[in-house]
């Protein structure tokens, strides 16, 4: 052998395969919308992964700077448009911060009831598009979807609209629950165990399910923390933070409640993090619908035309379904905010993607990606 | 006259796949053409009445082999695109000469020897069960080493396959 | 009419000297191999051949020598691949005029 | 029992005779294939349609119902749709491959309807050794599926394809050794030799069907399991898998060429379902004897149906494996558990010569828990060192 | 035991299959162009325009204050003032609209227009099937597209227009009343709109 030839020969290849680039997305069916991950693999396994978002920017912040005060509320279902009432309420709260505003505690109630009923929704629909994601060809999605209508129904015939809901204001709620509305929903939080148990059959002693979700996608206490990870995701970790507990903002002070903790942060434990996290809703939903007072349902101060706040700032947050939703105003004193600003949750969960899947095979990054749960229209706003 | 075009043909196929896999450059066709010429042989077995050989060529050289081979092709797939790859040009200069004195000789040999233009004997047919008896009894020791062989080739496969325990595993 | 014992050799021969001429030629491992399973394929038609055409088809002689010899090929074609696959990674090439570390 | 049951064989003779004596053999062959592609074709499209309204159903949905009444000419509509599709073959296509590749798929597929007997006397060709001709041209099914994926030249279709490669080299291995222990018993390779030997009754009038038998109902699983593998469907449907890589394979097909696809998977599925019934089920003869009285291919086309059924509950439930565990699953329980099943039947043999009074229900017993409890080991040997069960803690 | 979840969740398919064919509450499609769900009170799709009365154009609430115009998030309603003016219901002379659209395409339906309003002239509709062969042209509505009776309104939002019917009854009574007291007072022509 010639010495010309000896370093050639003994360069190992870092790896034993050609890596292959692939795209996953923004046209691929299990990307959520138009989200795309540039994934290097390694026969099955990722070894490079690059989240690339914004394809669904709309700029919203920018709009909302035009926007009066009231006209950014409809913008806010657009979000995350599967739970626009959260973000309704984080917007209100902050908008109320900032003109000093009190919402009754009529309002408040409804608020609560509305915001956990929103977190059903995306709780569910998630378990059904992570297993979807998982390849159950849309059964569970089918069944989470069917309870999705039954609640979507209530908020039709509350807030005129199933999705786009635009029906909380600074100072209150547009307008008063329409006579029936509570038993309807009572009965509906009744049912609401027998579904959850029926899906929990369906799934979660299924032994596919423990093998694909066991161990995959592990997140540490420490990383999800040190990236600001919140909701469900830090939970699933063992983190306690739940801004419901840690602000009792609004009246949730006065519910009895838990907060359910995972154990090792893996995908297994995200899904079940949220179904324990339905269960406990319920609980909340159940003393929320009892003890509702009667009264007004909007501060009597409340203008929701012109609005014009003293100059100041204001950030409010709320523990939405996917964690922490925070809105950050800054008024001038003119009719529109000077800054507006959104902390979205899922973006932020969604910046330790690649931790997640390193090591993974494509087929777990799929998982992983499910099991954030994230919503485009509040990654890119 | 049925028959001699049915050979002609098959022969035809046989010839054409076992030309075509070893003369086109895409490695992927190759390997299919291979498997071509192999179903094709299968079909001449099937033809000579031995159909359980025939079916049994189909079954390991075109469903395993061939797909081992594509296999193989598809996980070295950069050695296509090597640097230096030009000083492995094919050789036919080494190769053809020698082919051909082969076969020429093969071919004088059984044109020179008139015993084996001869006609097969008819009505034969190898049943299952015979085959199965055969190699219960008479071929049952070579059927276990067989066995032995093919376990030992499996391990060995499997030794030689297995990834260093240089770069991780994923997770299993 | 059939064809006779001398056709069925002239394929097979011509099958191996393809099977030889191509396995001497091409560098690519997996090419020689494909060249060594066709001159065994080859192998195999004479068999079955003189199987046919022979006095005592009923012994099924030719047939078993098939059955075992594609079982042996089977071993073979997985153990050769296999080593084509380990080689590959040590050297990134399946040429087989690259393997030649033991060359002096 | 003989009109009806006949009905079809006498069909064919009829039509037959018409035509004069030397052409007698190949018109009742051109029959017999005329007759296998007119039903399976038609299976084919049924199928799909229940497919779809099974699956709505579970999901609880109405499923297909637009077309017709109750949807039944859905298959039609969904015909003329992929046939006018444009056919779209990607630039940097092998194009030959690309064409040849639903060819070699759907063609050989065909082949295997020749030797199972849909019925008495129903069978299109009675081959010595038919069950390795039906593994022999079931092989083409992979090279198809190969070629489909690199010709495509898309990532996602070589992706699709290496992973159908490897699935169905390992479900091949389980799904020939799962079939294994009924040829033991059977003594034959003919497919109607084995129908025949499920074709008596014991006690009760009960058939004696293989599945009745521990190593049977075994070997009927291990055979559903692996065949579900090989026909690339729900849980194993990773080559396609849709929502990791697209659709596999087929990314890159479109119009005819994904319909006629989309026909060979079909047409696969039903000649391994065909085979099931067949090699476990007791192939075309009645559960009970008291029912021998009804036709035999209404038998077949009942345990065929109901094995369909089961696939397709089987595809609306459970969520796709990963590749690993795919892999691992059939190398590591499956086919551990159906070399086991063949010492099962082995020694299911051997008791067969057993004198002892209450001999049946012992000899039953102790050859299942032969394989109950190999099955229960492997099981956990599979999932690992499970950790212990999770405890979820809540916060105040 | 290994098995019995992927079992368990057969059940449940199974259970779901069979429930689909009797049980209400598991199939809960609803066959669209056939049946149809009951109307919900507060639903609401695009915004029209109230007027009373037979005459469109002349019962038209609306008296183009473009306080709609201007709260409109996504800026999809455009009004053009008409210079000759009109008497409202209680015999105040209004300005009115002399165009007044909305771009269907891109309205998205918050209802804000409807909340801003003084005048209650604009109202949430429940029509919701809206599809046009033609982008641009059709998903434009002029104000005579966009202009409905009270009486269509009473029927979609029942509890809302009988509150406000009832309030408008009252200002109506009272301006008349005060038409009335006016014209009793001595030295003052009664105005046309007094007169109606």
């Amino acid at each position: 052998m010639s010495a010309s030839t000896l370093p050639s020969e003994l360069a190992e290849p870092a790896s034993d395969h050609q890596l292959l680039e692939v795209s996953l997305g923004p046209q691929h069916p299990s990307t959520h919308g138009v989200f795309r991950m540039d994934v290097s693999l390694d026969g099955e396994m990722v070894v490079k992964l690059k989240p690339v978002f914004g394809y669904l920017h709309r700029n919203h912040e920018k709009i909302a700077e035009k926007c009066s005060y009231l006209g950014s509320i409809p913008y806010t279902d657009r979000l995350d448009y599967i739970c626009s009432l959260t973000n309704n309420w984080a917007y209100a709260m902050t908008v109320e911060k900032l003109a000093g505003l009190v919402a009754p505690e009529r309002a408040e109630y409804i608020r609560v009831i509305l915001s956990e009923l929103t977190r059903l929704i995306n709780h569910s629909a998630l378990a059904g598009f992570l297993l979807q994601d998982m390849g159950a060809l849309g059964t569970p999605l089918m069944y989470a979807f069917r309870e999705r209508e039954k609640i979507l129904d209530l908020f039709e015939s509350l807030t005129g609209a199933r999705m786009m809901c635009n029906y909380m204001r600074f100072g209150g709620c547009r307008c008063d629950l329409p006579p029936g509305w509570i038993e309807q929903t009572r009965s509906l939080v009744a049912n609401f165990p027998s579904f959850l148990d029926e899906f929990e059959a369906l799934l979660t002693g299924n032994e596919i399910l423990q093998a694909r979700t066991e161990g995959v996608g592990v997140l540490t206490p420490q990383l999800a923390v040190n990236a600001g990870v919140t909701g469900p995701m830090l939970r699933a970790t063992g983190v306690n933070y739940d801004i419901r507990k840690v602000d009792a903002y609004g009246v949730y002070g006065r519910f009895s409640f838990r907060v359910p903790l995972g154990e090792r942060g893996d995908v297994f434990d995200r899904y079940m993090i949220r179904i324990l996290e339905m269960r406990e809703s319920l609980k909340i939903l159940e003393q929320a619908l009892r003890d509702i007072p009667a009264g007004p349902i909007i501060d009597p101060k409340a203008k929701l035309r012109n609005l014009r706040p003293k100059p100041g700032e204001a950030y409010g947050r709320i523990e939405g379904p996917k964690g922490e939703l925070g809105f950050y105003l800054i008024s001038d004193g003119g009719p529109n905010p000077y800054r507006y600003r959104i902390r979205p949750p899922s973006l932020i969960n969604l910046t330790i993607l690649e931790d997640m899947c390193l090591g993974q095979t494509i087929a777990d990054a799929v998982v992983i990606l499910g099991s954030v749960d994230i919503v485009l229209g509040e990654v890119d706003r | 006259m049925l028959n001699e075009i049915a050979f002609l043909l098959c022969a035809a196929l046989t010839l054409a796949g076992a030309v075509a896999a070893m003369m086109l450059r895409n490695l992927v066709h190759c390997a299919l053409c291979a498997a071509g010429a192999f179903a094709g042989l299968a079909a001449i077995y099937l033809q000579l009445d031995a159909e359980f050989v025939g079916f049994a060529q189909l079954l390991i050289y075109v469903g395993a082999i061939a797909i081992l081979i594509v296999f193989t092709v598809l996980l070295t797939r950069g050695a296509e695109i090597q640097p230096g790859a030009a000083s492995s040009a094919s050789s036919w200069w080494k190769g053809v000469p020698v082919g051909a004195l082969v076969l020429a000789c093969l071919i004088w040999s059984i044109m020179a020897s008139p015993s084996l233009v001869r006609l097969p004997s008819p009505n034969v047919h190898a049943p299952v069960k015979q085959i199965g008896e055969q190699l219960m009894n008479q071929f049952v020791m070579p059927l276990e080493t067989i066995g032995l062989l093919l376990t030992a080739a499996l391990l060995g496969a499997v030794v030689i396959g297995l990834r260093e325990p240089r770069t991780s595993e994923p997770n299993s | 009419m059939t064809p006779s014992l001398n056709q069925y050799l002239v394929l097979s021969a011509l099958l191996f000297g393809i099977g030889l001429a191509g396995a001497l030629a091409r560098r690519n491992a997996v090419l020689v191999l494909i060249g060594l399973e066709l001159m065994l394929n080859a192998a195999n038609l004479n068999f079955i051949a003189f199987w046919r055409f022979g006095p005592h088809p009923e012994k099924l002689m030719g047939l078993m020598f098939v059955l075992f010899s594609i079982a042996i090929a089977a071993g073979e074609a997985a153990l050769g691949l296999a080593l084509v696959i380990a080689i590959y990674r040590h050297r990134r090439t399946a040429q087989v005029d690259r393997f030649d570390s033991l060359k002096g | 029992m003989s009109g009806l049951d006949q009905i079809f064989v006498w069909i064919g003779h009829r039509a037959a005779g018409w035509f004069p004596a030397s052409v007698q053999p190949l018109v009742s062959a051109v029959l017999a294939i005329a007759g296998v592609m007119a039903v399976f074709g038609t299976c084919f499209a049924l199928t799909t349609l229940a497919e779809r309204k099974v699956l709505g159903r579970m999901q609880n949905r109405f499923g297909p119902n637009r077309v017709g009444p109750y949807g039944l000419l859905q298959p039609l509509a969904d015909a003329v749709k992929m046939l006018t599709k444009e056919d779209i073959v990607p630039f940097s296509a092998d194009k030959t491959l690309h064409f040849l590749a639903p060819l070699v798929l759907t063609v050989p597929v065909w082949l295997a309807f020749a030797v199972l007997p849909f019925g008495r006397n129903m069978s299109a060709i009675n081959l010595d050794a038919g069950i390795l001709f039906f593994f022999a041209v079931g092989s083409a099914s992979e090279l198809a599926v190969f070629m489909a994926g690199w010709s495509s030249q898309n990532k996602y279709s070589l992706v699709g394809a290496m992973r159908a490669i490897a699935q169905m080299i390992s479900y091949e291995v389980p799904l020939v050794l799962s079939v294994v222990p009924v040829l033991m018993l059977a003594g034959s390779l003919e497919l109607n030799d084995i129908v025949a030997a499920q074709g008596t009754y014991t006690f009760g009038g009960l058939a004696r069907w293989n599945v009745f038998t521990p190593w049977g109902l075994a070997g009927l699983i291990l055979f559903l399991i692996a065949a579900t593998a090989e026909s690339n469907r729900s849980p194993f449907d990773l080559p396609e898998g849709e929502s990791e890589i697209i659709a596999g394979f087929l990314t890159e097909y479109s119009g005819f060429k994904y319909a006629l696809f989309f026909l060979g998977e079909y047409l696969g599925l039903f000649a391994v379902t065909g085979l099931a019934v067949t090699l476990f089920l007791g192939g075309w003869h009645a559960p009970f004897q008291w029912l021998e009285w009804v036709p035999s291919w209404f038998w077949f086309a009942a345990k065929f149906g109901a094995l369909i059924f089961l696939f397709i509950w089987v595809r609306a439930t459970l969520p796709r494996l990963r590749l690993d565990q795919l892999l691992n699953f059939s190398w590591r329980f499956l086919v551990p558990l159906s070399l086991i099943n063949l010492l099962v039947a082995a020694a299911w043999y051997w008791t067969g010569a057993w004198k002892f009074p209450v001999v049946a229900p012992i000899r039953w017993l102790l050859c299942a828990a032969l394989i109950a409890l190999p099955y229960h080991w492997l099981g956990r040997a599979l999932r690992g060192a499970m950790p212990p069960p999770r405890k979820y803690i809540y916060a105040e | 035991m290994n098995g019995f979840g992927i079992i368990k969740g057969m059940i449940e398919t199974a259970r779901n299959f069979v429930g689909s064919y009797h049980d209400a509450q598991r199939l809960t499609t609803v066959q669209y162009p056939e049946q149809k769900l009951p109307p919900v009170e507060n639903a609401r799709t695009i915004p029209f325009l109230v007027f009373d009365g037979d005459d469109a154009m002349a019962g038209l609430r609306c008296t183009a204050c473009v306080i709609c115009e201007k709260e409109c998030p996504p800026q999809c309603i455009y009004i053009v003032k008409d210079q000759v003016k009109k008497p409202d219901y209680v015999g105040k002379m209004q300005m009115q609209p002399k165009v007044f659209d909305i771009d269907i395409s891109v309205c998205m339906s918050c209802g804000i227009c409807v909340e801003v309003c003084p005048f209650d002239a604009i109202k949430m509709d429940q029509v919701f099937e809206l599809s046009t062969g033609d982008r641009f042209g059709k998903l434009l509505l002029d104000k005579h597209q966009l202009a409905k009776p009270n009486d269509y309104f009473v029927k979609i939002h029942k509890t809302e227009a009988s509150e406000i019917d009832v309030r408008r009854e009252e200002d109506k009574r009272k301006a008349e009343a005060a038409a009335a007291a006016k014209a009793a007072a001595p030295k003052s022509p009664a105005t046309p709109g007094a007169a109606k």
